[in-house]
């Protein structure tokens, strides 16, 4: 069964679930609502940074850092600095038919729905959770499988962003008007 | 000799065909013509000495597709009338001259190779190809050498080609289903399968589509008068003289054994849908203004009583359905040629234009003559044991449908005579009409000779059809 | 020697058509009548020599296997016995004479060659017909023969409406095929065979016997001879035919295929003696056809139309006494017509030679003179269809009329009103043609002559038959009856012994016959009436005049609706199916035109649709 | 620390998550900015990273963390990518409306 969290006697650790998500969703939501791109920007980065804290929660030392690092630490300032190359920090959204509100707002639902239904009913929510106390997480750990087990794929992701660095410089590149 | 090298020699002479250039090309394709209706005879002499003619060998692992080839006596009765035709047809095509000859006649010599594939396959796979095959060459043939006005040509011409396509993929579809049953594409097998009666029945419409349409039987003809309008006299002649048996042929060979309790249950719906065919095959022939359209007609009118003839699921109904198509084969090549030959002189097809030619040139008139009688069965030429064998089982169905089927020795009578009497009699047109050349003699020659040989001494073709026949009737039969 | 002579007899008209049709041109007229004629002289001599030597039992020669069917072969073989020479006699006999007859007749025309290949091919065609030994051979012949008088009627092609009657007699004659054909079937069926022998040993034989199916295939076979014998419903043909060169009208359209029928019904006896009430159907028709042709026959004014309707009614007599069961009777009216109508024909044709093409009796008149030949053989030949004792056809007719009479008093009557009237009609035409003055054209009186020896020889010969053909039956000793009496399961006919009634219906024929004379004699000779012309004619000769519009009637009914659902089907229905076809590609681009519509290349509405999907794809999978 | 899902349950996780998704998802329909789509495609892939790492703690298995670093870099990469198509297209046609990129129409 689906627990409710009891907040007469909620443990911190709960707290911190709960706060953390209200946050992680609502700077999504105004991530999209936003009018203004840079707002947007602002709100996923505190989104991204509530997820951080989510990992963190879940004891995975290693991928809160790489999220932070990444994600706010790269993406992030990609895309700020798009923006602000682009000068689009204005409402320059013209206006949206109805339909297409009600659309979307329609499937969110739908994809709500049709998610939720789908775990729901794939299993039922499994009992207690044990722990076995072998340590899986640790950098140490992550760092041996990832070299280990994945080394191929590991050194492919390099090949993948050396071919992604220089196709973004190829296709931001000012194309000489020769023509 | 064996069975592949039928194939192997009209594939070659299509390519040796084209790579001959344009001048030597109808020569050329005549000469491999000519080789591969030797290497049928060679093929019947062997079958004659009691020898398997035969070829297997796995062409596609999975799923399980041989490359097999069989023939029996009624496929080597088809390949023989293929083989026979074809140099016919391409030797009556000398007096004329196309444009690109080299790809004219390279096409023709591929389509006999498709056709005769068709007949000789006996793995569905391999049968549905050769005769998917068959529609590439006669749509370019149509397209590109036909007459009449080319926007007009292309829409006739694109509508056959996607409607016998269109049919023909129930058939693929049939298939499939059969190999999921049965797990093989063999006619052997499929033949042997017991499927319930409602596998069967929808397997025999698929079936039916596909053939139905080919044949033609209405209401699925209307390709066929634009088509054979529209066509070179070569290509017209390809489908009514052959391609129109591959229909008739592949329901005796392949929808009757496989589904044979649909056949008997259904048998009365499409006897009369021959039947029907018949009587509006020759009704509309009546007043057809163009002397192709008229001949189409006719056509669809004689198949009309062929396919009713091997429904009837009896040995005579079978037999005659054979043998009628044979005669056909050679009457229609005939009947068309004529068409050919008075629109080489007028440069017209409309009827209302001719007239007036018997009194320039006998010779002509006589030969043209004895191929309307034998268009209208007359005792003593090979159509009449067809039609009358056809008729005889009709009547053992039941009498309703010998009579109903027996209108058309009236109404052919009434079309054909009537196109006789206004293409050649009366008044001497004024317009100067040569007699036939002698190429054009010779092939009309060779045609009749043929039609009254067999017409007075059928019994090598009934002797060579009879036991195949009897084998598949014997599958038909093995629900009971 | 058997094989070889009746390969003969069937082969030399055949090489005579060939040799006219491949070398006639180049052969010259004259040489192309001779071996025409000499190949059916042939054929001739060998008929009388077979004739001589037959024996009683029937001689059968089979060449090969021609068909096969599943429950018995058809051979193709040839049956001679007393019928089939009895036939070829006079086939090839008159056929002999009608070919020396046509070198002269035919002698200005410029496609000679073909006429003659197209005599020798029917002379062929019939002798298959009568020799065949079965169902299938006598068919080959049937449509043979069928042939040839297509070919023959519109020999003169150029003009349409000979072609037009040619169309006629051919498709008339198949639908009478098909009866024939269906009657092959049902018999096939039944006894597994067509051979005339075995039919005729299993039908006499077998007990349990299907009489309704018997009497269908009797009725089948019955409705073919109408065909070919021009019989009510379709004798409109005949008449029609007349359109050919008169040579092929006294040939082929009244001595001998249009009594193949008769033969047919002959050879089969043993079958239509099977199906009562078939006979009774035959002779009903055969009566009536008697009677209404010779009612036209009053008032024709083209002297070849008299014949035909004169053919068409003693036809109608001939299928009463088959009617009856009376076949050596038939037989016997079959012979005696041949000769007299056979010579009616040609003295008509001599008539129309002289007079270079005229037909119409009211142009003619007073001819006695200039062409006595021809008068006293046409005399003759009218006296004896009339029935005039001792002439062949009193004979004849007079025994057709007492089995009548023996059998069915109403059908008596109505053969002798149409016998009266043969013999008023007949002389009508003497009258009108070679008594009182002359009332053609001055050019035309100019160049009256008799005919030459060739054409005047056959008549003569003919009259002299006409005369005397009574012989071979008289009542009482009758060589006929006994010469076919082998060919009848029944026992035979009983004769008739001479009583008074059998004197007393000879007179009353007699009597009606001199009474059809006497008002002919006192119409048109006597008051010297001509014809009225054709705008004239009112009331009741007007309907026969126009032959019942019988013609016209077969046009509305059946031609026209015909025609009519053709254009109908063409314009129609071919379009609407077409349509349909059409119909389905349009639908398909319909479809695509409005489907490209959501591809409107908005990247939101792609990604609308491909979240639904997977919304759709999941609850599909999961749920 | 170790308990913390038996603290707050995996389904709470599994929610959070759908919900991020389905935002993201929302997002993407919603707004034709092509900048705000990108973001959202970022959202999105964060739920699934985010429900990666809830499976793995829940497994004890280091495989979903791999996972999601690997997820990650094909993020950097994709976005570095993206957005420069994003400028390249904006230089072009002076916008980043998708509405108005329609090039794709049949």
């Amino acid at each position: 069964m689906i627990r409710i969290p009891d907040f007469a006697n909620a443990t911190p650790i709960q707290i911190i679930f709960c706060v953390l998500a209200v946050i992680t969703l609502f700077t999504a939501f105004m991530t999209i609502y936003s009018r203004k791109p840079m707002h947007s920007a602002i709100y996923l980065l505190i989104c991204f940074t509530s997820i951080t804290g989510h990992y963190l929660l879940l004891n995975s030392q290693f991928l809160a850092m790489v999220n932070l690092i990444v994600y706010i630490g790269a993406i992030m300032i990609l895309i700020v600095f798009t923006i602000m190359l682009m000068n689009l920090n204005k409402e320059n959204e013209v206006y949206k038919p109805r339909i297409t509100r009600l659309g979307a707002i329609v499937t969110f639902c739908l994809m709500c729905l049709v998610l939720i239904a789908m775990f729901i009913n794939s299993k039922p929510i499994v009992g207690e959770y044990t722990t076995t106390g072998e340590d899986y997480q640790s950098i140490k750990v992550l760092g041996k499988v990832l070299l280990n087990e994945y080394m191929v794929p590991f050194e492919f992701a390099s090949v993948l962003l050396l071919v992604a660095m220089i196709g973004a410089v190829l296709l931001s590149k000012k194309e000489k008007t020769t023509k | 000799m064996d069975v592949t090298h039928i194939l192997i020699i009209l594939l070659v002479g299509a390519l040796a065909t084209y790579f001959s250039g344009d001048k030597w090309a109808p020569k050329v394709a005549l000469l491999f013509g000519l080789a591969a209706f030797a290497g049928s005879i060679c093929l019947l002499s062997q079958y004659n000495l009691a020898n398997e003619i035969n070829y297997v060998t796995l062409w596609i692992a999975k799923p399980k597709i041989y490359f097999a080839l069989h023939a029996d006596g009624l496929a080597l009765a088809m390949l023989l009338l293929t083989t026979a035709l074809t140099p016919i047809i391409i030797f009556s095509s000398f007096g004329n001259t196309y444009k690109n000859s080299k790809a004219f006649y390279a096409l023709i010599l591929f389509m006999t190779f498709a056709m005769a594939g068709t007949f000789l396959a006996s793995d569905g796979i391999l049968y549905y190809i050769f005769w998917e095959l068959s529609l590439i060459p006669i749509y370019f043939i149509a397209l590109i050498w036909g007459n009449g006005d080319a926007e007009e040509r292309k829409k006739a011409v694109v509508k056959f080609f996607i409607y016998t396509l269109a049919g023909s993929l129930f058939m693929l579809v049939a298939f499939i289903y059969l190999y999921q049953k049965t797990g093989s594409f063999l006619i052997r097998e499929l033949s042997q399968t017991d499927l319930s009666a409602t596998e069967q029945f929808w397997i025999f419409l698929a079936f039916f589509l596909a053939y139905a349409i080919k044949i033609p039987l209405i209401p699925f003809h209307t390709w066929q008068a634009e088509v054979y309008q529209k066509a070179p006299t070569v290509g017209t002649m390809l489908l009514s003289g052959i391609m129109l048996k591959m229909g008739l042929y592949s329901v005796i060979r392949w929808q009757l054994p496989i589904a044979p309790m649909a056949a008997k249950e259904f048998m009365y719906v499409f006897i009369g849908l021959g039947i029907a065919g018949v009587i509006y095959g020759s009704i509309v022939a009546l007043r057809q203004k163009d002397l192709k359209k008229l001949l189409a007609y006719s056509s669809l009118a004689h198949v009309g009583l062929i396919a009713a003839g091997a429904y009837t699921l009896t040995l005579d109904g079978l037999r005659g359905a054979v043998l009628q198509m044979i005669a056909h084969g050679f009457v229609v090549v005939g009947l068309f040629f004529v068409a050919e030959i008075i629109f080489r002189r007028y440069e017209t097809r409309a009827i209302a234009e001719m007239g007036g030619i018997r009194a320039q040139s006998p010779k002509f008139t006589s030969m043209f003559m004895i191929l309307v009688l034998a268009s209208v069965a007359l005792p003593s030429t090979f159509n009449f044991i067809g039609e009358f064998t056809v008729l005889y089982s009709l009547s053992q169905v039941n009498i309703w449908y010998a009579i109903l089927g027996g209108t058309t020795i009236i109404l052919g009578a009434y079309y054909m005579l009537k196109m006789f009497q206004h293409v050649m009699l009366g008044e001497t047109n004024a317009r100067i009409f040569a007699d036939v050349t002698f190429n054009e003699g010779l092939t009309l020659v060779i045609i009749i000779a043929v039609l009254f040989f067999f017409g007075l001494y059928p019994k090598p073709i009934i002797d060579l059809i009879t036991p195949s026949l009897e084998n598949i009737l014997t599958q038909v039969n093995r629900f009971n | 020697m058997d094989t070889s002579l009746v390969l003969v007899l069937l082969l030399a008209p055949f090489l005579g058509f060939l040799f006219n049709v491949f070398l006639g041109k180049k052969a010259g007229k004259s040489v192309v009548g001779i071996v025409g004629t000499l190949s059916v002289v042939v054929s001739f001599a060998i008929t009388l020599y077979l004739f001589g030597n037959a024996g009683k039992e029937p001689v059968v020669v089979n060449l090969f296997d021609w068909i096969t069917i599943e429950r018995f072969n058809v051979k193709f073989g040839f049956l001679l016995d007393q019928l089939s020479i009895l036939w070829l006699l006079f086939v090839t006999g008159i056929g002999s004479l009608i070919h020396l007859y046509s070198i002269s007749y035919m002698h200005d025309d410029e496609k000679i060659h073909s006429f003659f290949a197209y005599l020798n091919l029917f002379i062929f065609f019939m002798i298959t017909l009568v020799m065949g030994s079965n169902l299938l051979m006598m068919f080959i012949g049937w449509e043979g023969v069928g042939l040839c008088s297509y070919l023959l009627i519109g020999f003169w092609y150029k003009n349409q409406d000979f072609n037009d009657a040619a169309k006629k007699a051919f498709i008339m004659n198949r639908i009478g095929d098909l009866g024939f054909l269906i009657g092959i079937f049902i018999v096939g069926s039944l006894f597994n065979t067509l051979d005339f022998t075995s039919l005729k040993t299993i039908i006499t034989t077998i007990d349990d016997i299907n009489d309704l199916w018997i009497a269908l295939a009797a009725l089948a076979l019955f409705i073919g001879a109408c065909g070919k014998s021009a019989q009510i419903p379709l004798y409109t043909w005949l008449p029609d035919a007349m359109a050919g060169p008169t040579p092929v009208s006294a040939l082929i359209h009244a001595a001998t295929m249009v009594t193949a029928g008769i033969f047919m019904l002959t050879r089969l006896n043993f079958l239509f003696d099977m199906a009562p009430s078939v006979q009774n159907i035959i002779a009903i028709v055969g009566a009536v056809t008697a009677l209404v042709a010779a009612t036209i026959a009053l008032v024709q004014n083209d002297i070849k139309k008299v014949l035909a309707y004169s053919t068409v009614s003693q036809l109608g007599l001939m299928f009463l006494a088959l009617g009856f069961g009376a076949y050596e009777v038939a037989v016997f009216h079959v012979i005696t017509h041949a000769f007299f109508k056979a010579c009616l024909f040609l003295g008509s044709g001599s008539v129309i030679h002289g007079l270079h093409g005229e037909q119409d009796m009211r142009k003619m008149g007073g001819l006695k003179k200039t062409m006595p030949i021809t008068f006293i053989t046409m005399l003759i030949a009218s006296l004896a269809i009339a029935g005039i004792f001792p002439l062949a056809g009193f004979w004849s007719k007079d025994e057709i009329l007492m089995t009548a009479f023996h059998h069915n008093i109403v059908l008596w009557v109505i053969g002798s009103i149409a016998s009266i009237m043969t013999a008023f009609y007949m002389f009508r035409l003497i009258y009108l043609t070679f008594f009182n003055s002359f009332r053609g054209t001055e050019e035309q009186k100019h160049h009256l002559h008799e005919s030459p020896s060739l054409i005047t020889v056959p008549l003569i010969i003919l009259a002299i038959f006409s005369f005397f053909g009574g012989i071979i039956s008289l009542p009482g000793h009758s060589w006929l009856n006994e010469y076919l009496a082998p060919l009848f399961s029944k026992v035979s006919h009983e004769e008739h012994t001479l009583g008074t009634t059998e004197y007393a219906l000879m007179a009353i024929a007699t009597i009606g016959a001199i009474i059809g004379i006497g008002i002919a004699y006192k119409k048109y000779l006597k008051d010297n009436t001509i014809p009225s012309e054709d705008a004239e004619i009112t009331g009741l000769s007007k309907v026969l005049y126009n032959k019942y519009y019988v013609d016209e009637a077969y046009d509305a009914i059946f031609v026209k609706p015909v025609n009519v659902l053709s254009s109908f089907f063409r314009d129609a229905v071919e379009t609407t199916l077409s349509a349909l076809v059409f119909g389905l590609g349009k639908v398909t681009n319909e479809i695509a035109l409005q489907g490209k519509k959501v591809h409107n290349g908005s990247v939101g509405l792609y990604l609308f649709a491909f979240v639904l999907g997977v919304c759709a794809i999941l609850t599909y999978l999961f749920l | 620390m170790n308990n913390i899902l038996n603290q707050i349950g995996i389904e709470n996780y599994i929610f959070l998550s759908v919900i991020l998704f389905c935002i993201g998802v929302f997002g993407v329909l919603y707004r034709r900015n092509a900048i705000i789509v990108f973001m959202s495609i970022e959202i999105m892939l964060n739920a699934v990273n985010l429900l990666f790492v809830a499976f793995s703690t829940y497994h004890q298995d280091a495989q979903g963390q791999v996972f999601v670093f690997f997820s990650m870099a094909v993020a950097a990469a994709e976005v570095a990518v993206g957005l420069a198509i994003l400028v390249s297209i904006f230089r072009n046609m002076d916008t980043i409306d998708v509405g108005n990129l329609k090039n794709l129409k049949g």
